[in-house]
């Protein structure tokens, strides 16, 4: 791509990526969350891999690499899952515990980060899920298209 | 023990899942630990539906709220009806999950050998305990909208799976053409669940029967569900699609796939039985369905007869079996709303049709695995350049007559006695039914006749010489299945007893499925 | 012949969508009963002022992982289908 | 037919339906294929989402939220589901077509051998 078009990806990437973690770690008070902030950060690498090429942004952001972080994060995900097993699977158990236990009052209020139980964690969990998921498509896919094979 | 009872509904379905999450990061370091890992998933979880099972049949259905502060607690306190995702697990259901999870650690077994040939066995590995997730979590829920979830899980994992040898052309073209159908037939599913939404503002299978009205759209809903389903189960006019995957599946995966399509045909009669039951018009839903198996069984076995290719013989003889079982628990369905025809007939077919569901599961399952030896030792799946084979392959030779004989429904084997349920009740509800299925099974006994002779008999052709036995791995995964159906053939009355009659009785009890979850009616 | 039976079953299965558009419910008047439970106890239950978010991660949290189970199927899936093989032949 | 009015998004849902529907049938290039269904979950997920419209409702989020009455949360959630759901098919889906241009050279099923019908 053109000189104008990598200075710009220079310029917005960084705003792109910290909008995207902005959206994950605020799903619980704000819209958003875990998927739409992944999708998000992880268009800001395709757009990364538009302006330079699949090759380049491979030398910095391995396929492998990405599949380790989307397991780790789809462990975490279910770990979390896993872990309100004492009373039943997927059950909210860190609400009013000291951790994002804080319960909101009732009705309209200005939102409080550290409420939510486990929500906020499931929200990175997946956020982490997603970028790694949907950068690895993409890059995958682009360096295909481009015919370079990748080392499982 | 007894907590574990409590939960294995959803550890059935959460212990292969987490080993798939864990595989991409256990394989760095080597191949053995990963098959040790699935095969060990898998066998545990064929643990927790079996101990799941017999507390079925010991207590009855089994409900677990996935997020409450009780597993039991399926509504809320003060509320009406259900708001969290359930799992309703009754003999059907735990029926079914015994078939996935049985035939998943007989393909993982035999694919152990077939991925020293290929790359990319981590992926493998991953995609069949993906699919197995898919078909358990689609049996075991309660839930519609969870349902189109696992049908997602199963038709990726079985379309990529479907697409696994990336060097012949036809492997990615079988699986697009599945990933294709999977994804408007479930896309049909999701709007027919949209329309129940927009009506009763509920999702739970249970709580909108309990209030189902038979409004002209629930009517729509239903017809779409009845296409979308007959997609993804290959029945007749929705075929296409059922050959091209099935002949291009790997290794073991074959008859995951396939039994991945019976666990849509579940969903179906989940639908038809628990969903409307007898506020339908049952008599016209019964009379398409048996008609969509007449033409599947039909159809089906004469284009198998006149195959090459004995993989594309097998997905053929596959679909004229699915129509087997649409024809018995659709004689059933007709007669829903007649007590009387119920019990004298009704409910006989029901169980030949369920018992014609695990039979086929075991033998068709048995000839994928047997084709897929030839592949493997031959390297063609044309049965004209293959001959002479019993010599250089006894066992596989074995396991294939008894496949063979098992499906073309030759007494003692269990095909000869599932069928005979199925003709007895079905000659009662109309004869001439039960004359097209006797005729296709001496159609079905033809073709593998042909396909034994070119394959296996003959003079030992002079380029397959050095052609010897498959490795021991894809055996002991055919010899669980041969085990299965020479017991299964031994001793029908016990299985029938154990498992298909409460499987029956589940089926036809919708006011039993409602009030475990809504209360007394 | 084959191109008018496609056409007509089309016919067919797009009327049936414009009657379900027809008897569906007036647009804007949902039946709320299930969802009201949730807007009313979103908060006190799952702690969370994002009720969509309660209802992703907290009632319906076994959906989102099923999803996130989708999403790792198709990064599995492209992954392995253009891996690197053994033998780089086309049949 | 007062009625019918109100139920304008219906509609709108019933055509992009049908418009899918048609490119899926009739077309035989596979990108279009992928198009056509594209199309398809779109109305779906329009379809699912609209379920959930309650006029005059705010955004289902309690943070400086004007009023109490609120449209319905669990359709927005489905919808997401659908959403990944439906990325995940077309990537796997367009990865699927890059193979079949590879073997065959070609995107067009008449062309391919097994596509055809």
């Amino acid at each position: 791509m053109s000189k104008i078009v990598r200075t710009i990806t220079n310029l917005l990437t960084p705003f792109i990526l910290m909008f995207g973690l902005y959206v994950i770690m605020h799903g619980h008070i704000t819209p958003g969350g875990g998927f739409q902030g992944g999708a998000v950060f992880a268009s800001g690498i395709a757009l990364l891999i538009v302006a330079f090429n699949s090759a380049k942004v491979q030398e910095k952001l391995k396929e492998r690499h990405l599949s380790v972080i989307e397991s780790s994060g789809a462990l975490m995900f279910i770990g979390l899952a896993f872990a309100g097993l004492g009373i039943t699977f997927f059950y909210n158990f860190m609400v009013g515990s000291s951790i994002f236990g804080q319960i909101p009052p009732e009705g309209s209020n200005p939102g409080y980060m550290w409420t939510a139980g486990v929500i906020p964690l499931m929200n990175i969990a997946v956020g982490l899920k997603v970028i790694a998921g949907l950068s690895a498509i993409v890059l995958v896919m682009a360096l295909a298209s481009s015919n370079i094979r990748i080392d499982e | 023990m007894q907590s574990l009872v409590i939960h294995s509904p959803i550890l059935a379905i959460a212990v292969p899942l987490l080993a798939a999450f864990l595989i991409p990061l256990i394989s760095k370091f080597n191949s053995k630990v990963r098959n040790i890992v699935v095969i060990a998933a898998l066998a545990f979880t064929e643990f927790l539906v079996l101990i799941l099972a017999r507390d079925i049949y010991a207590t009855g259905l089994h409900i677990y709220t996935l997020g409450a502060s009780a597993s039991t607690l399926a509504i809320p306190e003060n509320f009406m009806v259900p708001v969290r995702i359930i799992l309703e697990v009754d003999a059907m259901s735990v029926f079914m999950g015994i078939i996935s999870v049985t035939v998943s650690l007989a393909a993982a077994i035999y694919s152990i050998s077939f991925m020293k040939q290929e790359t990319g066995g981590s992926k493998f590995y991953t995609l069949l305990l993906l699919l197995t997730v898919g078909m358990v979590g689609m049996e075991f829920t309660g839930d519609l909208f969870n349902m189109f979830v696992f049908l997602e899980i199963l038709s990726i994992s079985g379309a990529a799976l479907a697409a696994f040898r990336t060097r012949f052309a036809d492997a990615s073209e079988g699986g697009f053409k599945y990933i294709v159908i999977s994804a408007v037939g479930a896309l049909l599913i999701l709007f027919a669940i949209g329309i129940f939404y927009g009506q009763y503002n509920l999702l739970n299978i249970a709580a909108i029967a309990k209030v189902m009205q038979y409004t002209s759209l629930d009517k729509i809903a239903l017809v779409i569900l009845i296409v979308a389903f007959g997609m993804k189960l290959a029945s007749v006019p929705m075929h296409m699609w059922a050959p091209d995957t099935y002949s291009v599946a790997p290794a073991g995966t074959s008859p995951m796939i396939y039994v991945a399509s019976q666990a849509c045909l579940y969903a179906l009669f989940r639908i038809c039985f628990t969903l409307f039951g007898v506020t339908m018009d049952t008599g016209t839903i019964g009379w398409i369905i048996i008609m969509l198996g007449v033409l599947s069984m039909f159809v089906g076995v004469t284009v198998a007869v006149q195959q090459t290719d004995i993989k594309r013989l097998m997905a053929y003889h596959a679909i004229s079996q699915s129509g087997y079982m649409l024809l018995g628990i659709g004689v059933g369905l007709a007669v829903l709303a007649d007590p009387v025809a119920l019990a004298s007939y009704g409910k006989a077919a029901i169980s030949g049709g369920i018992f014609h569901i695990i039979n086929n599961a075991l033998y068709k399952g048995l000839l994928f695995l047997t084709a897929e030896a030839l592949f493997f030792s031959l390297g063609t799946r044309d049965l004209n350049r293959m001959g002479g084979m019993a010599r250089n392959m006894k066992y596989t030779t074995i396991f294939y007559i008894i496949g063979a004989l098992a499906i073309s429904g030759i007494p003692p084997f269990n095909g000869f006695t599932s069928k005979l349920m199925i003709y007895e009740s079905v000659y009662q509800f109309s004869p001439l039914l039960a004359i097209i299925a006797m005729l296709v099974s001496i159609l079905t006994l033809a073709s593998f006749t042909k396909a034994f002779q070119s394959a296996f008999t003959g003079p030992a052709l002079p380029q397959y010489g050095h052609v010897t036995e498959v490795p021991r791995p894809m055996l002991f995964g055919m010899g669980i299945l041969a085990v299965l159906i020479i017991f299964f053939s031994l001793f029908p009355s016990i299985v029938v007893n154990t498992i298909v009659t409460p499987a029956t009785d589940a089926l036809i009890n919708q006011a039993g499925y409602i009030s475990a979850v809504m209360g007394g009616l | 012949m084959r191109k008018t039976a496609t056409i007509i079953s089309l016919v067919i299965v797009i009327v049936l969508f414009i009657v379900t558009a027809f008897l569906m419910h007036p647009f804007g008047q949902p039946p709320s009963d299930m969802d009201d439970y949730i807007i009313e106890n979103a908060q006190s239950e799952a702690g969370a002022n994002n009720v969509v978010s309660s209802v992703v991660f907290d009632y319906r949290g076994y959906d989102t992982l099923g999803e996130a189970t989708i999403l790792f199927t198709a990064v599995t899936a492209v992954v392995m289908l253009f891996r690197r093989r053994k033998e780089e032949t086309i049949n | 037919m007062t009625e019918g009015i109100f139920n304008i998004p219906f509609i709108a849902i019933a055509a992009l339906i049908g418009i899918s529907l048609y490119i899926m049938v009739v077309k035989r290039n596979l990108i279009k294929i992928v198009m056509g269904l594209a199309i398809l979950e779109a109305g779906v997920n329009f379809f699912i989402v609209s379920l959930g419209y309650r006029s005059g409702g705010a955004v289902p989020i309690y943070t400086n939220v004007p009023q109490k009455l609120m449209v319905l949360p669990v359709p927005q959630a489905l919808t997401l589901t659908s959403i990944v759901i439906g990325v995940s098919i077309t990537a796997l889906m367009l990865s699927m077509i890059v193979l079949i241009y590879r073997h065959t050279g070609s995107i067009d099923a008449e062309k391919s051998r097994k596509l055809k019908g």
